[in-house]
């Protein structure tokens, strides 16, 4: 086992991986920016190192300074978290070449899951069922081609892209040389790769995904599937559930199933996230995650297991402990991330300090937070102040749980979604259960209408 | 009004007021006033003696890596007079030299770091006091 | 000192102030100063118009159980005066009938319930104008 | 179900309940003195009502203006918590007849169980194992019979004592006559029932307890044992867990269907605690707390049951919704009582302003508290402030993961029990476990010493 691990990470993720090395008894040496020489990560962590000013590029993604803190603290590890450098291949490169373990899969698996046209191919190889469609596409008249084929709507997708970006879709052939023009310029200025590809757009589907473990030695899990269906127009996740609800056996052994099997074929090691388009029993290759996620507590719940530990001890050479027949799931847990956005105005992020800040407690109920009566949300990160987790026997009472957590969760000084998202599972449309991605953007749309009226 | 709720304005006052850098804030309604106070900081000045504090001119000059602190051989020391910019020391981080220099003339009031030390980003390692 | 340290502080000191009935607190050390003021609590009076508080002397005459309030027939009305001490009301708990008085005389200057309305503990019923 | 229940308590089990009822879909009333006007079960409850001042028999004991209040706010349903009126026989029969359930077992057997020497004699004729000894004796020289008969070192008891008044240690005959002169005394002062009796003493044995549910259909479950040795020299517990370490299979089975058995015997209905003095392999009946206790969670952990809902739902006349068969216990849990107390000066309960409060979070951590930043404490009641209990799958992690979560929470503003549980759980023969109630007294005799020298 590692003897000290640097957490190059903030927030509620740097705590939740300073926990899991504490347990482990592993020592800890967080980095954190001038403007969160305050939060809770740096003051839990055995040592803490500031590694530049506010804006990300300067602290959070200034690489040097990073590997410099492990070394000069004697680090054997490097935890990337999520968001940040999780997914950056250079930075595990040049992690490994300073003797630093990085927690998560090799460089090359980084690399070829993130580029999404090679992880569809290097997928669909390996017989996973991928969205119909193209490879990359050497021009605007080559996608319209691929479009044809495939029949419309169909999506225009930047190679490189995230996060929404360089993604287009397109109704008919009418809006195809506009939406390619825009997207590949879109592209090009956010990932400084054009290359495109062509795939056919799927209606209003769930998004569902599926956890797995992998360990060098060729065992492989998977801890069943999250439904994360519930997104904001800009497509980040706001509530998170495990089991899927409403979701028949066969689709979900099918998920489950193919989900191992790529994880063995792509060669993957530590905790991965492959994530599905479905649409009645169909179901698509949509992307694989290779690091931790933010919604990873509703599977630790279900399935008992402490996915960040696994993941140090994966990466420190250990064998997984369990095999798939170890792993019962017990009871649903849902999850909702208590972020400091308004909703009433588009999710616009707020910044301040929050006066007072009181969190739900008892049975069945996890907080992971950094925040703290009187702590300051800078304006430079992520809007996410607290994940609240609520577990019970089935979904529904998971879910009153959480309405009760939610009631008793009181946050001063900055706006937050508390309030919207107990609104949304009062929804006796999220209540049924099955909803897909395009739920919440029409249920805005509605709550707009209503309150201009 | 609770004392929680003093607490928390106070609180707010006291964020508010920092940020703004003032030095005074006041709020006064039906049943409370709220006053709080602050006097510019000095870097490194030492509490008992505020006073002092104004006339000084001492800039300090941090590390902007994170890194090893390397000495100039001989060490620029306490004392010693720096006619306009002058190098300092540099701070090694991953084989790289980041050069650290007193960007003009003054008096070097104070080392406040040693050969082979780790330093982090911000941390100040030279006190120049200015003509 | 950060702005959690001062708050910390702040909410310290007013609970320290509040518990300890003084009207002024002032803490002052190297960098900073807190102060914090508190005007003597007065029962109802509008925060707009503290200036009249200390010309009043008016009594709130309280349930000291938990019950439903009974008023008198005919009732004792707001304008009435009171020779010395006098029955105002009673409280019902569980089939007991706990009197309300008014201790000695004055003029009723508001009646603060109805009859038939559940109190609580501490709840006001009436304010007597003392002569 | 109820409509509407009334919380007659205070602080976190006050909280507790009115989550079980929410979770429910039960209204609540919270009923709260004027010291406590700002705590978070009176902003938590849906209506609340001001019972008295501060001083307990004004306020949380005075039953007419807490009955009242039920009555007025249309309750059908009282909730007493544990301490204050929770196992008080007549409060019961007031509620009943002003047609408000008790949550709780009939009057007659609170009344019965609330009798110690009563209850050891129901006990006896059910088969329990009792310590040898007699039923109340009526004077000084009947106890000196007794004492021989059973021989010396012997125990002193008030049938109506509770937390060790009325009690005294007699370790031989000379100090028979003085011992029971004041026992009795303490015991007339304090209950206004002087009636004594004399039992073998049962030197260092381990405290463990047994916890049931019988409804009031005939079905009864245990749900395992919880070991609570580690108490205070005022026989107050401060570190619970379950289940018991270092137990024999056979002790461990023997308890649990003795339990049964009793429960079934005595006609209990609702949750209660059978508590047993466990030494080597002979186990002895101590008493039976007819409420829900202190140190439930780390029982629900185990089980993954919620006992508080449990006994709403009894209450309501439903049978279990389980029987033994299902209910498996899964890991160990471990509950440390933060109190706001200085353990450096026999835990001298402190009172005043909770300057700042941050507890811990993340995986495997429960919080049940009343306190946030800026609480007051006021110097009327009990000094518990917080329970923290941790969850794993080994009593290592469980541990480790406790120490983790201490080492995270902040108190300022009074001295608490979070560094000292620290220092306990960080203790060789703690860590080895299996050690009796002898322990902590002896452990905090060894520090102070230490601590002179």
């Amino acid at each position: 086992m590692f003897k000290k691990v640097l957490i190059a990470n903030r927030g509620e993720i740097a705590l939740r991986i300073n926990r899991a090395c504490h347990e482990l008894g592993v020592s800890t040496v967080a980095i954190f920016s001038e403007a969160d020489r305050q939060s809770l990560h740096v003051r839990h962590a055995d040592e803490a190192f500031c590694v530049g000013p506010g804006p990300v590029m300067r602290s959070y993604l200034n690489i040097p300074n990073i590997i410099s803190a492990a070394l000069i603290s004697g680090c054997d590890a490097i935890h990337p978290g999520y968001g940040f450098l999780a997914e950056n291949a250079r930075f595990a490169e040049i992690s490994a070449d300073h003797g630093l373990t990085f927690i998560g899969p090799r460089p090359a698996v980084i690399a070829s899951m993130g580029d999404k046209a090679t992880a569809k191919r290097l997928m669909a190889a390996a017989g996973v069922p991928t969205t119909p469609g193209s490879d990359i596409v050497a021009s605007v008249d080559e996608a319209r081609e691929v479009a044809a084929k495939i029949g419309y709507p169909v999506l225009l997708k930047a190679t490189a892209g995230g996060g929404g970006k360089g993604m287009r879709e397109v109704p008919s052939p009418d809006e195809l040389a506009t939406a390619f023009a825009t997207a590949q310029a879109e592209a090009e200025a956010s990932f400084k790769d054009g290359r495109m590809y062509v795939e056919k757009l799927i209606v209003n589907p769930r998004h569902i995904e599926v956890q797995v473990l992998a360990d060098e030695h060729g065992g492989v899990v998977h801890l069943g599937e999250r439904d994360c269906s519930v997104q904001k127009p800009s497509h980040q996740k706001l509530i998170e559930e495990a089991p899927a609800p409403e979701l028949d056996h066969a689709v979900r052994d099918r998920l489950h199933q193919v989900a191992t099997t790529a994880t063995r074929a792509v060669g993957y090691t530590n905790a991965g996230t492959l994530e599905f388009l479905v649409s009645g029993d169909d179901v698509f290759f949509m992307e694989m995650n290779t690091r931790i996620q933010v919604e990873h507590p509703v599977s630790e719940l279900v399935y008992g297991v402490d996915l960040v530990k696994e993941q140090i001890r994966i990466a420190a050479g250990e064998p997984l402990g369990f095999t798939q027949e170890d792993l019962h799931p017990h009871g649903h847990a849902i999850e909702v991330r208590v972020n400091a956005e308004d909703a009433d105005s588009n999710f616009a992020p707020a910044a301040g300090t929050l006066s007072s800040v009181v969190f739900a407690g008892g049975p069945g109920i996890r907080v992971d937070t950094h925040v703290y009566s009187g702590a300051m949300v800078p304006p430079f990160y992520d809007s996410m102040l607290a994940k609240i987790i609520a577990v019970g026997r089935t979904r529904e009472s998971a879910i009153l749980r959480m309405e009760r957590a939610l009631s008793e969760t009181r946050i001063e000084g900055v706006k937050t979604t508390v309030d919207f998202c107990r609104e949304v599972l009062a929804d006796p449309e999220f209540r049924r259960g099955g909803i897909g991605v395009g739920w919440l953007p029409a249920y805005l749309a509605r709550r707009t209408q209503a309150a201009v009226l | 009004m609770t004392e929680d709720l003093i607490a928390t304005r106070a609180r707010a006052l006291a964020g508010a007021l920092t940020e703004s850098g003032f030095a005074r804030l006041r709020v006064r309604d039906g049943q409370t006033e709220i006053e709080l106070r602050r006097t510019p900081r000095v870097p490194a000045a030492p509490a008992e003696e505020p006073a002092r504090a104004p006339e000084r001119r001492t800039d300090l000059i941090a590390s902007d890596v994170v890194g090893v602190v390397r000495l100039l051989r001989p060490p620029v020391g306490e004392g010693q007079d720096l006619d306009g910019d002058r190098e300092l020391a540099y701070v090694e981080t991953l084989g790289i030299r980041n050069p650290v220099r007193s960007r003009s003339g003054g008096r070097v009031s104070a080392v406040l770091v040693t050969d082979g030390q780790p330093v982090e980003y911000g941390q100040p390692l030279f006190a120049i006091e200015r003509r």
